[in-house]
């Protein structure tokens, strides 16, 4: 039992210490990356951690940064909140980065910052929920991509008071997305003056909404806001129309994937959501200062991976251009390069980024477009 | 001699539309042995399981010490004084000897779960008399050298002792021996009754369902023999061999 | 035959003493902490199952009790951490017990079923009542737990605080195992009916240890709670219930040592995985994370198929069979 | 807030309630088919279901076969995966205890979801209905073709079924061997192979639920485990073992989720059956309907 115990005991250290081996050349910058790549959430996490790699590369090929090689060390959190806290460690003091880009999702990123606080890193997130960067002054070192969802949250009231709704309903997905989003949702609401008649929810792995549209439909709604990231969204409109519910449907930033449209099928024409402009760059305007970074990007990804661009592979192409060009500036202190990021300015996939030592993020509601769904695709809202 | 210590009284028991149990009369006397005996499925078993409150009887009632008997569940009966062995011998296999013995104690113990836990057990008296209880009866059955071995790993005779040293462990007022002989051979037999003859002289009741008639009409002061759930006849071994319905129910009619 | 579970505590003491002197990389640290709170959830399932002999794939939702316990008074109420882990273990144990009493009349498939349901609506309740958990959005700036007028922030301090609590755990739960009370429960595992016959109530020993392991799981909970300091639904869904008695049945499902080394390889299983797939990569194959789950499924249908003891079980017979024969041999000799 | 909308709203309810009951009734049905040969439940259940989705979408939507013939098809893959998880894992285990079976069909049901995984990828698989997507109107409420479907081919299982088991000799030896087997098998009976039968067309049961629900709710890798448990709580509210008992639950509890979200809360509507199987097994772990004798098929 002793000598057993003892074996295990030897095995794993070796096991554990023979990880360490592996490391890179002493003068390359160190980026980490955590990205939910496979799990539930690996639709945000794949889009990510291609365009991460695809950047680093065209970076390296082009000389790298300074003389200096990016070295990506990227690690799949799967979704998950303990395994992503370790991945933000392993990154921290195994691989030694100077700063990290990512998690995915917002529950995953609200577990990691206490660590990156502690341990002095930036991490610059690709989630949507906006507490990940507020409070300010608890965020010293995290940053965020993604549009903020208060301004979506204004976009779409702003386009309601437009065409004159007052009442409406909303539905979100149960994840740390879709919470953030129907909080803020309800507390904006009286700003514009607008009533929530109607407040459901659904969970990730649900299959059927009738119940909860039934309900919106008798409260009176004169529209419907679905807020979620999850792929049980697109079902919302199909079982709209299964209802024969003819009000305006919204949806939030977290449409942002075209194969969502595509699983909504007909019943997808004529959603209205905010997002960032890449989803429907083939229809902006040629002057828009966006539009060269937008078609660079979209046309590098597709033609690469053969597949549609996500606003989610654009978070982590504006978080690893944000990070590049601090890099650039001074060096991969993170000290200095968490200075540099709250003065730096980037036109990137998500909108013109402004960012200051008070906004962790730097976006205005502008970033947003207001976009349509016209038989399977995105285009830019007309009126 | 005379003491009643239980009694059935017009019990019954039915299984479903099967009659195991019908209109049993039966007294047990202090210190004695007494037998059940009876063909394949008369219902004897039945009987002990009634006793032992495993099962509720469907009519017809059970006094133990000349009170009536509520248990239902069998460590109720237990904790009243009735100990038992099992027809296929029923030791924890993956318990050492020793160990088997100790469980047996269960109701001579009475630490609970946190104090258990919050002291090792060589700290403790109670473990230590424990083990000393569990020893002699082990010694009282001849196993002692096989104290440490596991259970399971007794050939069946050994088993059938480790049974009834661990029932003992219980200092039980009465004890229902479930065919302790079936599946020995005759040295072991012989062993075996002896060790019930031996379970007498230390004042406990025994109850006895056996096929061994030898070893039944040697050892028992009474035997009633059952058929079909109901008494067929009762007496000394030597008036029952003589009854003429015995006869009748073993050979068939 | 208990003393020498009792050396073993003494073995493991000395390896997490000197673990952190040898593993000088927080990140090490920080996976074996993981490690200790999985050991401690799974020494509580392995009393319910190997000993008691109950299964429960319903075992996170205690996790969950105790770590949003944790959370939600020390947040929410401002209570110690200390006050906040003690009133889930009260809340879990309470759980337990109003679960466990008609839970535990059923049998076998029913109760894996029962606990499994349980399971799954504890879920779904602390994804919905936003109000006490946070909803999926969680419960963040949870305080960490201090010791003596030591705050437990960081990776070392948390690995030996962790290490301690599960050799306190081991502690209780061999004293357990070798008193009158485990001995009542490995009878009861044996045959019911002859425990029985011996004055023991199997049924209250059942809601006894049920509540047990429950605490276990809930200490576990509000460790982690403490270590993380964030929380959200996501740790204790089925999925890890189900991970747990993987844990148990791959290490052992009768011994407590078995737990702990199937908690301990299975969680440090992704990582050499990880590890291995840079290996893998230099001789041309890819190996994703995506196949953990298959290759967490393949372990556990071969351990079952071909190991029903466990990989400590096998370990340990392997090793009495090696014993048996150079004993024999040495005696051949003689 | 104003639930009004009455009667129509009340239909629409329990239309979305019959759709979902439908598919719990077939997966209790699959569950009850090998409980009653082997003692067992197969927490691989709701895989089954995942497995047959996923294969159907692959058939129809990429390889473009019509219906009926990629219908035949991944029926007929599942149950052959059924036989093969009959073969390789329970078959050769020898005596084993209830919790090492559970234990072994929790493997299975993982490796199933892993290479689910691998196969067909993490996102969700969308699939055409049978025939058209516009709703017919009944009292103001709408219904799917689909879901007439759905119903439809329920019914025609279950009839399949019970004549099967009372008019066939395969089906009736299987019933022989749920009550009593050593009895089955003096008569000639080769009982594994009827335990082979049984997982093969659990599976197939299994996958018909996979494919006429898939439609409407998108399969994905990950939805066997919640399918499985609540489909096992219509089989025990139905009384384990009684299938036409786990048909009228499993209706029943998709009724009352569907009723309860509308009526109730949607928040905690996936609670709502596990609640009731819950009760049920606490307090009458014999199924509502299990002391209804009157059923010839209540050993199946």
């Amino acid at each position: 039992m002793k000598k057993s115990l003892l074996m295990i005991g030897v095995v794993i250290v070796l096991l554990l210490m023979s990880g360490s081996v592996l490391f890179a050349g002493e003068k390359d910058y160190r980026v980490g990356c955590v990205f939910a790549i496979t799990g539930k959430a690996s639709w945000l996490g794949e889009p990510e951690m291609k365009t991460v790699e695809m950047i680093a590369r065209e970076i390296n090929e082009a000389g790298g940064i300074n003389g200096h090689k990016l070295k990506l060390f990227i690690e799949d959190s799967q979704g998950d909140n303990t395994r992503a806290v370790n991945a933000v460690k392993k990154l921290i003091k195994k691989n030694n980065v100077c700063a990290i880009i990512g998690p995915s999702r917002s529950g995953t990123s609200m577990a990691v910052i206490p660590i990156v606080q502690k341990a002095q890193i930036p991490l610059i997130s690709c989630a949507g929920a906006e507490v990940i960067v507020v409070p300010v002054e608890e965020r010293k070192w995290v940053f965020k991509t993604p549009q903020k969802d208060s301004d979506c949250v204004r976009r779409i009231y702003e386009h309601m008071i437009e065409k004159g709704i007052k009442d409406i309903g909303i539905i979100s997905g149960t994840t740390g997305f879709g919470n953030a989003g129907r909080k803020q949702l309800k507390d904006i609401a009286a700003e514009y003056k607008i009533n929530i008649v109607a407040d459901e929810t659904y969970s990730p792995a649900d299959t059927d909404m009738t119940a909860q549209l039934v309900k919106i439909k008798n409260a009176g709604a004169m529209a419907l806001v679905n807020w979620s990231i999850v792929p049980a969204q697109s079902i919302v409109p199909q079982n709209m129309k299964h209802l024969k519910m003819d009000i305006q449907l919204y949806q939030s930033h977290g449409f942002g994937n075209v194969k969502y449209a595509k699983a909504a099928g007909a019943a997808g024409n004529g959603i209205i959501f905010p997002a960032g402009r890449l989803l429907a760059v083939d229809s902006l305007p040629d002057d828009n200062p966006q539009k060269a970074v937008l078609l660079g990007y979209k046309n590098k990804y597709e033609t690469k991976f053969n597949e549609t661009v996500s606003t989610f592979g654009g978070h982590a192409y504006d978080s690893l251009w944000l990070v590049a060009n601090a890099l650039k500036a001074v060096g991969d202190n993170p000290e200095k390069i968490r200075e540099q990021l709250e003065k730096s300015e980037l036109v990137g996939t998500g909108g013109i980024f402004k960012l200051s030592p008070m906004d962790h993020n730097g976006l205005d509601k502008t970033a947003f477009e207001m976009l349509t769904v016209q038989d399977g695709k995105f285009v830019v809202l007309k009126d | 001699m005379n003491h009643i210590i239980l009694e059935l009284i017009n019990l019954r028991k039915v299984f479903g539309g099967v009659v195991a149990v019908n209109a049993l009369d039966l007294t047990v006397q202090k210190n004695t042995i007494t037998s059940i005996i009876g063909p394949n499925g008369a219902g004897k078993t039945t009987v002990f399981n009634l006793i032992t409150g495993s099962i509720r009887p469907t009519g017809g009632s059970i006094e133990f010490f000349g009170k009536q008997m509520q248990a239902n569940h069998a460590y109720i009966a237990a904790g009243m004084g009735i100990a038992r062995t099992f027809q296929n011998a029923q030791v924890f296999p993956d318990m050492t000897v020793l160990e088997n013995i100790m469980v047996g104690r269960h109701l001579k113990s009475s630490s609970g779960l946190i104090r258990s836990s919050l002291i090792p057990p060589f700290f403790r008296r109670e473990e230590k008399e424990i083990k000393t209880e569990a020893m002699k009866r082990l010694s009282f059955v001849g196993l002692d050298e096989h104290a440490d071995k596991p259970a399971g790993s007794l050939p069946l005779g050994y088993q059938r002792m480790l049974e009834i040293a661990r029932a003992l462990a219980m200092e039980p007022k009465l004890l229902l021996l479930d065919e302790p002989a079936s599946g020995l051979n005759t040295r072991e037999t012989f062993a075996m009754g002896e060790l019930i003859g031996r379970i007498k002289k230390m004042n406990i009741t025994v109850m006895l369902v056996e096929h061994d008639m030898e070893l039944v009409m040697d050892i028992s002061d009474k035997v009633a023999v059952v058929n079909f759930g109901s008494r067929i006849a009762e007496g000394t071994p030597a008036e029952v061999q003589l009854n003429p319905d015995v006869i009748a129910a073993y050979l068939g009619e | 035959m208990g003393w020498k579970n009792y050396m073993g505590m003494l073995v493991l003491f000395l390896m997490v003493a000197a673990a952190p002197l040898i593993i000088r990389n927080d990140y090490y640290l920080g996976v074996l902490v993981f490690a200790a709170l999985n050991c401690l959830a799974c020494i509580g399932l392995c009393l319910l199952m190997g000993y008691a002999g109950q299964i429960s794939l319903g075992h996170a939702a205690f996790i969950g009790i105790g770590a949003y316990a944790s959370g939600y008074m020390t947040v929410r109420l401002g209570l110690s951490p200390w006050t906040a882990m003690a009133a889930g273990i009260f809340l879990s144990a309470g759980v337990a017990l109003i679960v466990g009493i008609p839970a535990l009349r059923l049998k076998g498939h029913y109760l894996a079923m029962a606990t499994l349901g349980f399971g799954s609506i504890l879920h779904i309740v602390a994804v919905a009542a936003i109000d006490i958990t946070g909803g999926p959005g969680g419960l963040n700036n949870i305080p960490a737990i201090s010791l003596f007028g030591i705050a437990l922030n960081t990776d070392t301090r948390f690995f030996y605080f962790s290490w301690a609590i599960v050799l306190i755990g081991l502690y209780f739960g061999f004293n357990l195992i070798h008193s009158r009370v485990g001995r009542g429960l490995r009878a009861l595992h044996g045959s019911e009916d002859a425990a029985g016959s011996l004055g023991i109530n199997t049924a209250s020993y059942k809601i006894q240890i049920f509540v047990l392991s429950s605490v276990y799981a809930s200490i576990s909970g509000s460790l982690y709670a403490y270590y993380i300091n964030y929380i959200d639904p996501g740790p204790f869904s089925v999925m890890h219930s189900v991970l747990l008695v993987t844990m148990v049945a791959v290490g052992g499902l009768h011994k407590i040592w078995g737990a702990v080394f199937g908690a301990v390889l299975l969680t440090l299983l992704p990582e050499f995985l990880s590890s291995f797939s840079e290996y893998f990569q230099v001789i041309g194959i890819e190996y994703k994370p995506d196949y953990d789950t298959l290759i967490y499924g393949l372990i556990l249908l071969i351990i079952m198929l071909f190991l029903p003891e466990g990989l400590f079980g096998g370990f340990g017979d392997a090793i009495h069979a090696l014993q048996g024969k150079m004993k024999r041999l040495r005696e051949a000799r003689e | 807030m104003n639930t009004g909308g009455g009667f129509s709203d009340f239909l629409q309810f329990i239309f979305m309630g019959l759709q979902r009951g439908s598919i719990y009734a077939l997966v209790a049905m699959g569950f009850n088919i090998i409980y009653n040969s082997t003692g067992l439940i197969n927490f691989a259940q709701g895989e089954f279901v995942v497995l047959g989705g996923l294969m159907m979408v692959t058939l129809t939507m990429t390889l473009s076969l019509p219906m009926p013939v990629a219908f035949v098809i991944t029926v007929l893959f599942v149950m052959i995966m059924g036989i093969l998880m009959e073969r390789l894992t329970i078959n050769p285990v020898k005596s084993p205890s209830v919790m090492r079976l559970i234990i072994i069909t929790i493997a299975v049901s993982i490796i199933i979801k892993g290479l689910a995984m691998i196969f067909w990828g993490k996102e969700s698989h969308f699939m055409r209905h049978f025939s058209s997507e516009e709703t017919f109107e009944i009292f103001g409420a709408t219904i799917l073709p689909q879901t007439l479907w759905i119903i439809g081919i329920l019914v025609l299982v279950v009839i399949c079924f019970i004549l099967f088991f009372n008019y066939t000799m395969t089906g009736k030896s299987m019933r022989a061997c749920a009550i009593n087997r050593d009895a089955a098998r003096l008569t000639g009976i080769n009982d594994r192979n009827m335990v082979m039968l049984s997982f093969a067309l659990s599976a197939g049961i299994g996958a018909i639920a996979g494919i006429i629900i898939t439609p409407i709710i998108q399969m994905d890798y990950a939805r066997g485990a919640l399918l499985g448990l609540k489909g096992f709580g219509a089989a025990v509210v139905g009384g384990l073992g009684n299938s036409l008992g786990a048909v009228v639950a499993g209706i029943l509890l998709g009724v009352i989720e569907a009723l309860g979200g509308g009526y109730i809360s949607s928040h905690y509507m996936d609670a709502m059956a596990l609640l009731i199987m819950l009760v049920v097994l606490f307090i009458r772990p014999s199924g509502i309907f299990g002391s209804v004798e009157a059923s010839r098929l209540k050993e199946f």
